[in-house]
């Protein structure tokens, strides 16, 4: 385990996370391909945190801030969804693109 | 500290895991397999007609939304706790100011009557 | 070895049951389960011996197959005071008022293995075709379509309170679910656990239970306090009813002070089942004040009894969630829940429930594709 | 290879797999708690990274937000459980370049970079650290982090609320097509003959705007005015109470 | 070393729970009942064999792999949380810094065995019960971490050991009375039991178990056990001071603390009404949440004058 093994290991999350948010059509999924590049992020900053920064508290606060970013994304995202869904009964991106009234 | 608790617990999951499997996958001496009469859901002696995974509306989804916002003040709330003793008045103080924002988004919620089934 | 002294021990257990009950034999049924060598399975996979008990009604014969082919192996079936229903081979019966010591012998022949445990009566078929159709093989179409695994999915509709429209889900619920009572069959449609529409497919098999104040009301709480989780309080009301039926005097006053305490009242929602201006926790309250009366007579049945105005028990059920609408069900005795549910024929019921609609429209406003929809 | 390291390998995998399995598996339920699982592992990874706080905490919060995501996955998704096997992608080759040309600049820049070597020390109180730098020098980011949870709230409530301050929010809703004017999706279809005359609006869902044209009076009077205007008012009463009123009031009639 | 002790001695502490409390739960019902008492160690133990024999049931297209491993889970966390039980000083399996973050972890994974457990079944009533669960289940998590993190307040730290040597001088009963009680309703709610048991209750016919029989119904009965002394343990260790004690070793008055903790959770869940489900969300978010919240304020003002 080294920081190297960790960046990469984070690296592939957010790729992954990359392909899920521009392939998914629906709203609910493209969000789990964000969720899993913010868990990437995540790894990628306390890997730093841990091996180069010598245990710089902000390194942990910015690990907190991810998640509540991951928290408020959330939070407004379904409520999205749902006002689109009640709106449009639609959950897919191309919906909002092909409806124009 | 940490890796002994951390290997300490994945021992004891480990060894949980292992019994409740073992218990759920005894063999139950009845080798028989399930029939398809057998398999309908109960219904106290109806058939359903469609399966009953569905678009589940959920009546008390707002509530998972501002659920999962107030929910994070926990992440900043434990670290705060430790130190409390130490800072005293102006952790209280700074605790208090945080918390009282977020209360005003669970008044806002119960006055949009969130907390009841939609 | 093992299991040898497994099955030995599973021998010695209190055998779980699930009873079907019929015409007549609820309170009985009710005192029976009062039996420490017996467990009353809530559903139907718990129970390894189904009990019938009571005549079977004729249109009832169906769901008590597929009940018993539902129950898991090893299983029996004991017809108590009742007339098998065809198809069931070697059909064991039981006429005696106690039927605990055929039930046990049963359970335990099942579980040494002296009895063979019965076989399904219905085909073993899926409920629609499915294998090796479709674009898997897995019965479906598209996305929502065809019969996947054997079922169609839930569409959607509209919904009664939020505007969301999410799927629907209709199905028969009954006859012989524990929490509703004997004989009443609903097909229901929730989205979530709102109803949106309940129709009457069966009303419930008439009990014959004589208005006796005291006892009646006991019974009624026996059997409405398990749905508030209060399943001891419940079993301490019954066997005070059995007493009383049998003449031994009961004091009262403690089960007055323990559904005090339970908070049982405070836990029913108010203004709901409301009928002749009464709603459920005041039916509850007036079981409670008959605690107080003598044990036979006193208030005589009218107050419960008496032909109750046109309402009917598909309209108090509908937009309620599923905890108060099974409150509303059993705060009901039988009688009257069987003068709430008239059976009507399909035109009638979908005339009435149109003009209701338009009445409710005026009120409320809420929307009437629901109907539209499931009433076809 | 230290039993650290084979750890540490066994749960870059499960977090790796799992991520991957999320888009790959058809029940909504599953995908959900697969991205749970892949927070968990990463979640014990940075637990072994010497911040046990960030570590259990990251479980914690992530297992009570896919529960959430569950749920919602499984109340807008159509087909939610997969029982109909699905692939609901677009531009699914480009999505995949994207993905893996990230991963492997990411990595090709981790690998060429030399980072700073400055490992935690051991013995250090890594949650007291956080706490003291959270009400000391941090105080405004942590502060700000109550305003924009706040702000979360409101909005989610806001959007996800039957009827916002500007009417209800539902107004003239009808499902899409599967395809661009088609018949609405995963919509129970009606047949024309129908019983009564509320079973109007449904036939004629698939094609709002001609409804709307010849318009069927009733149904469009209800659904427009009786319905919407009636709707608002009963929102902030309470439901019981409406519902309550109702029931009376349908009795005294009938 | 003591690790190992612990780890030694926790599936021990584990069983010897789950064969009290299914004694207990076979003993009061008929005790609340008012019949006469007939304590015995046999009955769960033919109850268990009888549901150990027979088939495990399923419905046409059930989602069989989450529906074995919801049990599983459910009984791993159990023990999970149990880890971070110190049984006596310094004899802890998970001495953890984050010993309270971990439990809190524990209990919100439970939310999701239990909802995967009524989902998996594909079928109306386990349905019902799993969401109506996650609606409850949710905010009562809230309670819990308010109470924890104002016992952690006079420990300055988030391990339950330090939580434990900070009740030397008071124990945590006293400064947060309300607390305890908020925890207990807690503890109902994870174990699913009485006024707290939305997933498996007796209107939805058994709820998640509806469909399960045989091993299947065998785990999740355990798995219920496990967590009522999972915590059990946790509320006698927070509040009542864990191993301390005077005379007896530490051990003896863990075991008594939790075996006493456990009475009171079988006996309330057998003598307190259940609520609506939306009723008890209501409850929970504006009643108890402030309730929990007054406490923690109670005990910040009180370190801050006396502490």
């Amino acid at each position: 385990m080294s920081l190297v093994s960790v960046l990469i290991v984070a690296s592939a999350l957010i790729g992954i996370g990359l392909y899920g948010a521009l392939s998914q059509q629906s709203f609910v999924m493209l969000m789990m391909g964000l969720e899993l590049m913010l868990n990437g992020g995540l790894l990628a900053v306390i890997g730093f945190w841990s091996f180069s920064l010598g245990g710089a508290p902000e390194g942990q606060l910015l690990a907190i801030i991810v998640m509540a970013v991951m928290a408020v994304d959330m939070a407004v995202g379904f409520a999205l969804v749902t006002a689109v869904y009640r709106k449009r009964q639609a959950d897919t991106t191309e919906s909002l693109g092909t409806m124009k009234h | 500290m940490a890796l002994e608790g951390l290997a300490g617990a994945l021992v004891i999951a480990f060894v949980a895991a292992s019994i409740a499997t073992v218990i759920r996958l005894a063999p139950s001496g009845s080798a028989e397999s399930l029939t398809e009469p057998q398999k309908t859901p109960f219904l106290g002696g109806g058939a359903p007609d469609t399966h009953a995974w569905q678009r589940y509306h959920i009546r008390y989804y707002p509530m998972t939304l501002l659920f999962i916002a107030f929910e994070m003040e926990m992440m900043f709330m434990y670290p705060w706790a430790v130190v409390f003793v130490e800072e005293g008045g102006k952790a209280m103080m700074e605790m208090g100011m945080f918390l009282a924002i977020l209360s005003v988004g669970i008044v806002y919620g119960w006055r949009e009557g969130i907390f009841r089934w939609q | 070895m093992a299991i040898a002294i497994l099955r030995r021990l599973a021998g010695a257990a209190p055998a779980p049951a699930f009873p079907a009950i019929g015409a007549g034999m609820r309170a009985a049924a009710d005192d029976l389960f009062l039996d420490g060598r017996l467990i009353r399975a809530d559903s139907i996979r718990h129970a390894r011996i189904l009990l019938v008990a009571g005549p079977v009604r004729e249109a009832d014969q169906d769901d008590i197959r597929r009940l018993h082919d539902q129950m898991l192996h090893p299983r029996a079936t004991l017809w108590w005071k009742s007339n098998p229903v065809p198809d069931f081979a070697e059909p064991a019966t039981c006429d005696e008022d106690d039927p605990v010591a055929a039930i046990e012998a049963i359970h335990r022949a099942l579980i040494e293995g002296a009895r063979d445990s019965e076989p399904d009566i219905l085909p073993n078929e899926p409920p629609n075709p499915w294998r090796g159709k479709g674009d898997y093989g897995q019965g479906g179409e598209g996305m929502m379509g065809g019969t996947p695994y054997g079922r169609p999915m839930a569409m959607t509709d509209d919904d009664l309170r939020d505007g969301l429209a999410l799927d629907a889900y209709t199905a028969p619920f009954g006859p012989f679910l524990p929490m509703l009572p004997p004989g009443l069959k609903l097909s229901v449609t929730l989205q979530g656990d709102v109803i949106q529409t309940a129709k009457l497919l069966r009303p419930p098999s008439a009990q014959a239970e004589a208005y006796d104040g005291t006892v009646t009301a006991l019974r009624a709480l026996g059997r409405f306090l398990p749905i508030l989780g209060l399943e001891a309080h419940a079993v301490r009301c019954l066997e005070a009813a059995r007493s009383l039926s049998a003449g031994k005097p009961i004091e009262l006053a403690k089960i007055r002070q323990f559904l005090f305490w339970s908070g049982a009242l405070a836990a029913i929602p108010s203004g709901i089942g409301m009928v002749e201006d009464t709603d459920v926790r005041m039916r509850v309250e007036r079981w409670l004040a008959a605690l107080d009366e003598s044990p036979t007579g006193g208030l005589d049945g009218s107050a419960t009894m008496s032909p109750l105005k046109p309402a009917r028990l598909v309209d108090l059920l509908r937009g309620r969630e599923w905890s108060e609408a099974i409150l509303i069900v059993n705060s009901f005795d039988t009688d009257t829940l069987i003068s709430l549910a008239p059976v009507e024929a399909e035109d009638a019921e979908t005339e009435g429930r149109a003009r209701e609609d338009g009445i409710r429209m005026d009120h409320e406003g809420h929307g009437t594709h629901a109907h539209g929809a499931t009433g076809t | 290879m230290g039993l650290i390291d084979l750890t540490f390998l066994v749960l870059s995998a499960i977090a790796i797999v799992s991520g991957w399995r999320v888009f790959a598996t058809d029940s909504m339920v599953r995908a959900s708690f697969l991205l749970l699982l892949s927070f968990t592992a990463v979640g014990l990874i940075i637990l072994m990274l010497a911040a046990p706080y960030i570590g259990i905490a990251t479980i914690f919060m992530m297992a009570v937000e896919m529960m959430v995501m569950a749920l919602f996955m499984v109340m807008f998704m159509m087909n939610p459980a997969g029982l109909n096997p699905m692939m609901m992608v677009h531009q699914n080759r480009f999505a995949i370049g994207a993905g893996i040309v990230a991963f492997l600049g990411l990595s090709a820049a981790v690998l060429t970079t030399d980072f700073p070597t400055d490992p935690v020390d051991p013995g250090r109180q890594v949650i007291r650290d956080l706490g003291l730098e959270m009400l000391g020098p941090s105080m405004l980011i942590f502060e700000t982090a109550g305003v924009t949870l706040l702000a979360a709230m409101v909005g989610a409530v806001v959007l996800s609320a039957r009827t916002g301050r500007f009417g209800p929010s539902d107004e003239g809703s009808r499902p899409p097509g599967l395809e661009v004017g088609g018949e609405p999706a995963g919509r129970r279809v009606e047949k024309a003959s129908g019983h009564g005359h509320h079973h109007m609006h449904d036939s004629h869902v698939g094609d709002e705007d001609a409804q709307h044209a010849e318009g069927n009076p009733e149904a469009d009077g209800h659904n427009a005015d009786g319905g919407e205007s009636g709707r608002r008012p009963s929102l902030r009463s309470d439901w019981s109470a409406g519902n309550r009123s109702m029931t009376s009031k349908t009795e005294a009639t009938s | 070393m003591t690790q190992v002790l612990a780890i030694m001695v926790l599936p021990l502490f584990l069983l010897a729970g789950i064969v009290a409390a299914a004694v207990l739960d076979r003993a009061v019902p008929p005790l609340v009942a008012g019949r006469s008492l007939k304590a015995s160690f046999v009955g769960p133990i033919t109850v268990a064999s009888s549901r150990a024999m027979g088939q495990t049931g399923a419905t046409e297209h059930p989602d069989t792999i989450s529906w074995i491993l919801a049990p599983i889970l459910y009984f791993t966390l159990a023990a999970i949380g149990l880890s971070v039980v110190p049984f006596a000083p310094g004899v802890v399996a998970a001495d953890l810094d984050a010993g309270i973050v971990l439990w809190g972890a524990c209990e919100s994974l439970t939310v999701v065995a239990v909802f995967l457990h009524g989902w998996s079944a594909n079928s109306p009533l386990p349905l019902i019960g799993a969401y109506r669960y996650v609606a409850i289940g949710l905010p009562a998590m809230l309670l819990s971490m308010f109470v924890l993190i104002a016992a952690a307040l006079p420990a300055q730290s988030l391990a339950v050991t330090d939580i434990v040597e900070a009740q030397r001088s008071v124990w945590n009963i006293v400064r947060q009375p309300a607390g305890f009680v908020l925890f207990l309703m807690l503890g109902l709610s994870l174990s699913l039991r009485g006024p707290f048991d939305f997933a498996d209750p007796y209107d939805l016919a058994g709820g998640t178990t509806a469909e399960i029989s045989g091993a299947a119904r065998l785990t999740w009965w355990l798995a219920r056990l496990a967590m009522l002394v999972s915590v059990s343990a946790m509320t006698a260790t927070v509040f009542l001071g864990g191993y301390l004690g005077p005379v007896l070793p530490g051990f003896v008055w863990l075991v008594v603390k939790t075996g006493l903790v456990l009475v009171v959770l079988v006996g309330a869940g057998e003598v307190f009404a259940r609520l609506p489900p939306d009723r008890m969300m209501n409850l929970i978010w504006l009643a108890l949440l402030p309730l929990s919240f007054l406490m923690l304020v109670a005990v910040g003002v009180e370190l801050l004058l006396w502490g």
